[in-house]
């Protein structure tokens, strides 16, 4: 094992393809480093998220879990936001059933163009996540 | 040699290859319209597929030239002539024009080239390569560059030794010394012009250095050092491949000039500088860069934001044209310019010293017109009547035109003006 | 079932291969199940190397095909046109994401990067393994336009439009079309005047019997999606019945008793509630503004064509395709930003060329000849302190193109211009050599040390630490402070979010890629042209706009459009209709479906966005999106967390 | 702070140049000269302050005749904005604030002036013959007493109290306080400077433009000298005589061909004349022929015969040593080599005081 | 006239006179070729070595070895002491 995965959690974020994918994009045109241990997997909309996956993620060894939400500027629909908060509460709702730390799923609107808000968001989750560890 | 001649029709003729062309060709396509685009180039793509990265989004030129490029090779629609040239162009009556295209001989069979490049490996000759801009050689049978577009062998005919080397290890038999001159006669509807631009010549300035001092390059070379098919195997001298340290950046080389004949602003010199200063910035990260500017034009969406990044970034900006350039023994250069901003008069050393060369009108569209009847602008580009409300329209009815054809224009300005040149001629060919 | 699948792992000519180890990528994945073709490549997308992915897929009879490169927002749709030539459906094809969100994002980690890869590579394999060929979903596709604006931008646009037999609907917030365009009268690159281009584009238009104006008129719901988006548009009344007697309408606005300022002369002037369109602008007629009237009924005595009683309109447009050209609002100094509206004769560049065009023989500003004009440029934009980062482009030219007018047009003048640098790019610098010969003087300042406007008794002054002057600080009394405003977005962006249109960083509306694809939005079917994407003048605008009506019209020139075929689908044996997927759906896609005894929902595929939201809200997991089915989801987890 | 002043400008155009407004400000023509240093950079500083106006920053400057006008800053200047010919008309300027009389000023911006200025001296000669009846010897004598008269006399109550102002200006205004012993040390040079104008030698020109400056300031100032206190139209040496015959070929050769080249406009300095450096080079071509001419009507005796000649010349002497040398273009000369003279001065004693 | 495929070569031969400076470019190259790689052959060099051993200038080194790199015969190695010049080696 070397140095660089005692610091790096694993971590797995859903993005959304039209607005937190492309701000992902650049972080990484804009050599915004971040954790090296970070997991995309994009879907249409955050709030199609289903608890069964976050779950199946701590399941199978991901450390925490990351929903870079559309916020506001969801292209579907303004409710968004609010749908997806309640994926979140739900699922910490199952998390505290099974003893887990419901700190481990974070969720936060990246714009398309919050790149560096998401960069700071994965080290301060890669952080937590790590000395909770 | 003997010329053969042929016939054919389309609904538009594009002339030139470049990402105006490409883009031009590629709407009108689209549509459903035939079009033959001529390209004198051996590859389409112009100038933009061998530059490195593009501002300020620095999305790498190939990735966003290529899948153009080859939307447009694989098209039904287009048909592309590429070592061609354009001789004539004459009206026939409203929406017909009677185009002659000269179609040179590659003497390689382009459908039968697998471009294996066995040709090239054992071809004995050496000569400098146009597409890295002489710093490295190539051979006399070669593949333009490894993205070009078609990716096919051809014969450089004037450094050929007919030695047949070629020809023994080609395993299609595609080359074919026999191939000679056509002359196409093409019937069209309508014409896009887009000839594109020529880069300032800096041996018109003695007192840089251009040429004698091996030291002193264009930003097209740097250009092709940052590229990924880049001349050598990172960024060095072309002097004597030492890594460089100390670049310094000229801008204004041809450009704001009025003492070489080009007073007008070149408009890309100043963001394709900062660009390559911050790919510098990034190849070596041990080396200081530094622009002379005169003024920064950084004025398009997301320029502004992407100079005040390589300022960010360490990129030193000094206010003062370089008035001129010595040579050292060790080959560093010595730059003498005004730091405008002290009021004082400084040299400084550096060991590599790109020139930010200018934009100049390529004149070639004038000969295809022999009555003349398509007008310049006071600069030598071709002159838009109509530049506010029909931007794409020439002198000539049903004659349109894109991209760097009608003045300097970065990449973006250069496609929105293709658009709006396929916009133009679509409804001309539907009124047809 | 076992598959035959293919990976291409391009190098992105080092931009990838240069921190991931992209032949260690190739070793790890060369052996996973189902996995019978692997390869490196320079550039995938380069031509040579489609062609041997169309050989590669035939030779080895490949089910599927991954590409790991670039993000898929730039090439998806490349590589799915090469699955299509090779004989596939599109749906097989994946494109996994290793440059920017793995080599770029990691080159400070090049084996954790290289690892990464192999993990995204792996995640995409497992999603292949499911993947099915699906059927696009075909709609039809209107062939009409709905052109929201009216300037310079947007009735070129319907022009164009109509040229090419569209039906367009040219829909435009105020009562008179022109935009800001027909406020100026001289323009920069052209001989014509603001007026003359109006005119111009507006008699242009009524030739066209394909295109409908309608002014007064806002966008206030749109639902549909492209081709057939479906507008609900107010129109404001003029309250005055149509060809009114001129006299009468002239004695109506000469009794009318309020007075507002005008906004086409940026409040320099006052108008009444009852107005005519000024000379650059049409259609030709008067309107009453309703806003500000007073009812006081004066107008309705010395004219029978006043007519209170008109109401509103609420009309319904389908359009397949709707291109936004809402343009610019000119920047507002704020208070005391650099003397402006504490200093009586601090101005705005736009006040500043209408005020031009209503002083004659004299330059004349509150009453006292103006000799001596300050220019004081890049207000409101590259602000060090403020958020408007970017140059708005125009202004440099603008300014000294009006400066150069004035001159031309007055005796006396003398212009000083406090810059920032000139930027007047490409063939503009003329105008600025032309300022130069006639003597204009030319200050700098730093980009963090601005000039300062100040009052000193009754003199404005204007002090500037000048760079070309070796950094002395140099004072002007001027008689006028121009301030060289730049472009903003507009404030009312209530259109725009209906559409739900995206910004950029600096608040414009955001295209999808400068390059690629410079006047499309994500919104699919809304184009965006002139201004509103960001700052331009005349002929880039219409650059923009032209182009913009070719990719409208290739959306509507078929009749016919292909969806994606992503949509939500419920297991009808496990869903037993508890509402929930049906209050989620934002676009009322979900329909309930009796059998019987048994009730379950449905969904309506041609409605249907594939947004999802259904999916985590049913009690019963019985909803699936297509393409992200728990079993490709969670097999991508699995993949991803293995190690 | 400083008040922006476009009444400079104005002023400046008066004096001959156009054009220089156009510049925008890139530093070429200070990066292109020759003779720039770090510490005195011209002249693209000399074009800003004309442009804002900073009257007095010009006035104790020294470097518009630091300049020897190569002409290099106007080839190469992208904007043509002429920079070689604004440091000429500087220096023009200069001179009229250097003059205490104000004539200076007046001759060099009206040709109404000068004209009538050049006629006034004319007629002084003639009246002054007429009053003499017209005898060749008396006017002779008188004319070789007017000489020494007037040499002596516009040094006296012109050009030293113009160099007194310049050193003011420059020095004193400047803030420079110079012990005594930095005026003395650059003494030498100062002559060397003045007689060979070395300086031009590093300018990027020809070394032949130099040459033929070298031979002229000799020529003339032999000439001066011979005709002055050799007294050569009336000295029986042959050596004298044929040296006479000599320098004044010399001195209207070379303005011959000074004319021609102004005609001919090939070269940048060449390019702008204005009518001080006509009245130059003409009045002293003429200077040259006409005393060449009266030395020969004297060897061959006809002279007596032919009075006008010298009364042609004598006017020309007069118009030279009354207007053109107090206050026209030959000033240039006196001033650059004071300029040079106290430059030195300034930078010994900054690094004096640095130190 | 037939003419044979693969033999096309000598077809060309008879109608077109190659020029003589295409014929010299190919021997000063093939003779400079042969002196750069026989200098790499037992040790790896920097250009102002190869420059100094071969008396040409580095300019012409630069150029030329880099077309020897682009066609496979030539390496780059490390960086000199000074971090300067790269090392070159001979491939094969």
């Amino acid at each position: 094992m070397n140095a660089s995965d005692k610091k790096n959690a694993k971590i797995l974020v859903f993005s959304t393809d039209k607005i937190s994918d492309p701000a992902i994009d650049m972080a990484g045109l804009l050599k915004l480093y971040y954790p090296v241990k970070v997991y995309t997997i994009a879907i249409p909309c955050s709030s199609a998220v289903k608890s069964r996956w976050i779950m199946h993620a701590y399941e199978k060894g991901f450390d925490g879990v990351f929903i870079a939400a559309d916020g506001s500027d969801c292209p579907y629909d303004e409710s968004c936001t609010e749908k997806t908060g309640l994926i979140v509460a739900k699922t910490q709702e199952l998390m505290k059933q099974k003893d887990m730390d419901p700190a481990r799923l974070r969720m936060s609107a990246v714009c398309s163009v919050c790149s560096e808000a998401f960069v700071r968001q994965m080290k301060s989750f890669n952080e937590y996540l790590s000395k909770s560890a | 040699m003997q010329e053969a001649k042929r016939e054919a029709t389309f609904d538009a003729l594009v002339v030139g290859g470049g990402i105006a062309g490409c883009e031009a060709a590629l709407n009108i396509a689209n549509n459903g319209y035939t079009v033959l685009l001529v390209e004198k180039d051996l590859s389409i793509g112009g100038k933009m597929i061998l530059l490195s990265k593009v501002f300020p989004t620095l999305d790498c030129g190939a990735c966003i030239t290529t899948p153009k490029v080859s939307e447009i090779a694989r098209h039904t629609n287009i048909n592309i002539f590429t070592g061609s040239e354009v001789k004539n162009i004459s009206l026939n009556g409203k929406h017909k024009f009677k185009a002659s295209v000269l179609k040179n001989p590659r003497y390689v069979i382009e459908e039968d080239c697998t471009g294996c490049q066995l040709c090239e490996e054992a071809c004995p000759v050496n000569v400098p390569d146009q597409y890295q801009y002489g710093m490295v050689g190539r051979k006399a049978a070669y593949i333009p560059f490894t993205i070009a577009s078609p990716r096919v062998a051809a014969i450089d005919i004037e450094n050929c030794t007919l030695c047949g080397a070629c020809e023994r290890v080609c395993p299609t038999k595609c080359i074919d010394f026999t191939q000679e001159k056509e002359v196409w006669a093409v019937s069209v509807k309508t014409v896009i012009l887009a000839t594109g631009f020529h880069l300032f010549d800096p041996l018109r300035m003695p007192r840089y250095g251009f040429g004698s001092y091996k030291n002193v390059i264009t930003s097209m070379q740097m250009e092709r050092h940052l590229a990924p098919t880049r001349p050598f195997h990172t960024v060095l001298r072309p002097g004597d491949g030492k890594l460089p340290d100390r670049i310094a950046y000229v801008l204004c080389t041809g450009s704001r000039d009025a003492s070489v004949g080009n007073p007008i602003c070149s408009q890309i010199c100043c963001m394709y500088s900062i660009k390559q200063a911050q790919l510098l910035m990034g190849a070596l990260p041990m080396a200081d860069v530094t622009i002379y500017y005169i003024d920064i034009r950084a004025f398009g969406k997301g320029f502004n934001e992407f100079y005040e990044q390589a300022i960010g970034m360490g990129v030193n900006f000094i206010k003062g044209k370089i008035g001129k350039i010595t040579e050292k023994e060790n080959g560093n250069l010595i730059l003498r310019y005004e730091d405008v901003s002290s009021g004082k008069l400084q040299e400084a050393e550096h060991d590599l010293v790109v020139l930010s060369v200018g934009v100049l009108p390529n004149q070639d569209s004038q000969i295809f017109f022999s009555d003349r009847s398509l007008q310049e602008d006071a600069h030598h580009f071709i002159r838009q009547p109509d530049s506010l409300l029909n931007p794409a329209k020439t002198s000539i009815e049903g004659v349109f035109v894109a991209g760097t054809a009608t003045g300097p224009m970065d990449i973006p300005d250069s496609i929105l003006s293709a658009g709006a040149a396929s916009a133009e001629a679509i409804s001309y060919i539907i009124q047809s | 079932m076992s598959k035959r699948i293919g990976v291409y792992i391009c190098r992105c000519g080092g931009n990838i291969s240069d921190y991931v180890d992209v032949d260690k990528v190739k070793g790890a994945i060369e052996k996973e199940k189902d996995v019978v073709l692997t390869k490196t490549t320079m550039f995938a997308c380069a031509d040579a190397n489609q062609k041997e992915m169309e050989k590669d897929i035939q030779e080895n009879d490949l089910d599927d095909v991954i590409v790991a490169s670039c993000s898929p927002k730039l090439h998806l749709t490349t590589f799915r046109a090469v699955t299509v030539r090779a004989g596939l459906n599109k749906f097989n094809y994946y494109h996994a994401n290793i440059r920017e969100q793995v080599s770029w994002a990691h080159s400070d980690d090049k084996p954790g990067a290289t690892e990464n890869a192999i993990r995204v590579v792996k995640a995409a394999i497992a999603k292949m393994r499911h993947a099915k060929p699906l059927k696009p979903i075909k709609i039809h596709s209107k062939k009409a336009v709905a052109v929201l604006g009216a300037g310079v931008a947007g009735m070129r646009a319907a022009i164009a439009l109509a040229a090419m037999d569209c039906e367009v609907y040219l829909i435009e917030r105020n009562h008179f079309v022109g935009g800001h365009t027909a406020q100026w009268e001289e323009l920069f690159n052209s001989e014509e005047t603001g007026k003359n281009v109006i005119s111009r584009l507006f008699h242009e238009l009524l030739l066209y019997k394909n295109i409908t104006i309608y002014t007064g008129a806002q966008v206030i719901e749109n639902a549909g999606h492209i081709g057939d988006f479906m507008l609900k548009v107010r129109v404001e009344p003029a309250y005055i019945d149509e060809i009114p007697d001129p006299l009468e309408i002239k004695k109506a606005i000469e009794v009318c008793p309020v007075e507002v300022p005008d906004s086409f002369n940026f409040n320099l002037t006052q108008r009444k509630a009852i107005y005519r369109n000024n000379p650059e602008e049409f259609p030709e007629k008067t309107v009453i503004d309703i806003k500000n009237c007073t009812r006081c009924g004066e107008c309705e005595k010395v004219c029978k064509s006043i007519n209170f009683s008109q109401k509103e309109k609420i009309i319904t447009l389908h359009a397949g395709t709707v291109l936004f050209a809402t343009g610019f609002d000119p920047y507002t100094p704020r208070e005391n930003e650099f003397g402006y509206s504490r200093i009586s004769n601090v101005i705005t560049l736009p006040q500043f060329m209408r005020l031009i065009a209503l002083c004659d023989k004299k330059l004349i500003y509150k009453g006292k000849e103006v000799n001596k004009i300050a220019y004081v440029y890049c207000v409101g934009s590259r602000q060090p302190d403020g958020e408007n980062k970017y140059c708005s482009r125009y202004c440099c030219t603008a300014a000294i193109f009006t400066s150069i007018n004035v001159r031309k047009k007055y005796r006396n003048i003398a212009n000083y211009h406090f810059t920032r640098g000139v930027r007047t790019y490409g063939k503009q610098e003329v105008y600025y050599n032309e300022s130069l010969r006639m003597g204009d003087v030319y200050l700098q300042s730093f980009d963090h040390e601005l000039p300062v406007v100040y009052q000193k008794g009754n003199k404005t002054l204007v002090k500037i630490n000048d760079i070309l002057t070796e950094q002395r600080e140099l004072e002007l009394e001027a008689d006028l402070v121009v301030l060289v405003t730049s472009m903003v977005p507009r404030e009312d962006q209530s259109t725009a979010s209906l559409f739900k249109l995206p910004k950029g960083r600096d608040k414009f509306l955001k295209e999808i890629h400068m390059k690629l694809r410079p006047v499309e939005t994500v919104i699919d079917g809304i184009t965006i042209a002139g201004t509103c994407q960001g700052p331009m003048n005349i002929a880039e605008s219409v650059n923009s706009s032209l182009s913009a009506s070719a990719k409208a019209f290739s959306y509507i020139s078929k009749g016919e459009l292909e969806l994606e075929p992503i949509v939500a689908s419920i297991n009808k044996n496990l869903c037993s209709w508890c509402n929930a997927c049906y209050e989620a759906c934002p676009f009322d896609a979900i329909n309930k479906v009796d059998e019987g005894s048994k009730s379950y929902a449905v969904i309506n595929n041609s409605i249907c966005k594939g947004c999802g939201m259904c999916l985590p809200v049913c009690p019963y997991d019985a909803i699936e999106l297509i393409t992200y089915s728990n079993r490709e989801i969670e097999e991508m987890i699995d993949m991803l967390a293995k190690d | 702070m400083t008040a922006i002043n476009s009444e400079l400008a104005k002023e400046l155009n008066e004096f001959g140049t156009f054009d220089f407004s156009a510049c925008y400000n890139c530093g070429n023509c200070t990066a292109v000269c020759s003779l720039t240093t770090e510490d005195e950079s011209f002249p693209r500083n000399m074009l800003r302050y004309s442009m804002v106006g900073l009257e007095n920053d010009i006035k104790v400057s020294l470097k518009p005749w630091l300049c020897y006008y190569c002409g290099d800053c106007s080839t190469y200047c992208p904007q043509n904005a002429y920079p070689g010919e604004l440091m000429m008309t500087l220096r023009r300027w200069l001179t009229s604030r250097y003059d205490w009389t104000g004539l200076s000023g007046l001759l060099y911006k009206s040709a109404v002036w000068n004209i009538f200025a050049f006629l006034l001296v004319a007629a002084g000669v003639i009246v002054y013959a007429a009053f003499n009846s017209f005898d060749l010897a008396e006017i002779m004598h008188g004319g070789h007493l007017f000489e020494m008269i007037a040499i002596a006399g516009v040094f006296a109550a012109i050009l030293f109290p113009n160099i007194i102002r310049m050193w003011y200006f420059t020095i004193i205004k400047a803030g420079i306080k110079a012990p005594v012993k930095l005026y003395l040390k650059p003494i030498g040079s100062f002559f060397v400077h003045m007689f060979t104008q070395k300086r031009t030698l590093s300018c990027n020109d020809n070394k032949f433009r130099w040459f033929e400056h070298f031979i002229l300031v000799i020529g003339y100032l032999s000439l001066l000298f011979i005709t002055v206190f050799l007294n050569w139209f009336e000295t029986q040496s042959l050596f004298i005589n044929l040296l006479g015959y000599f320098v004044s070929a010399v001195v209207f050769i070379v303005t011959f061909h000074f004319i021609f080249e102004r005609i001919r406009k090939t070269k940048e300095i060449s390019k702008f004349s204005q009518p001080s450096d006509w009245l130059f080079v003409i009045w002293l071509f003429l200077m040259g022929i006409t005393a060449f001419l009266v030395r020969l009507f004297i060897d061959l005796n006809i002279l007596e015969h032919n009075i006008w000649l010298y009364l042609v010349h004598l006017i020309i002497l007069a118009q030279w040593a009354l207007l053109i040398v107090p206050f026209g273009k030959w000033t240039h000369f006196l001033y650059r080599s004071f300029a040079m003279y106290f430059q030195k001065i300034i930078t010994d004693h900054s690094g004096f005081s640095g130190n | 006239m037939e003419v044979e495929k693969g033999q096309t070569y000598k077809y060309l031969r008879e109608k077109y006179e190659i020029p003589v400076e295409v014929k010299e470019q190919l021997k000063n190259y093939t003779k400079i070729k042969k002196a750069i790689l026989d200098a790499l052959r037992d040790h790896e060099m920097t250009i102002a070595q190869i420059s100094e051993l071969l008396s040409l200038s580095r300019h012409e080194v630069v150029y030329y070895l880099m077309s020897l790199i682009k066609y496979g015969f030539v390496q780059a190695g490390e960086l000199d002491e000074m971090d300067e010049y790269y090392m070159y080696k001979r491939l094969k």
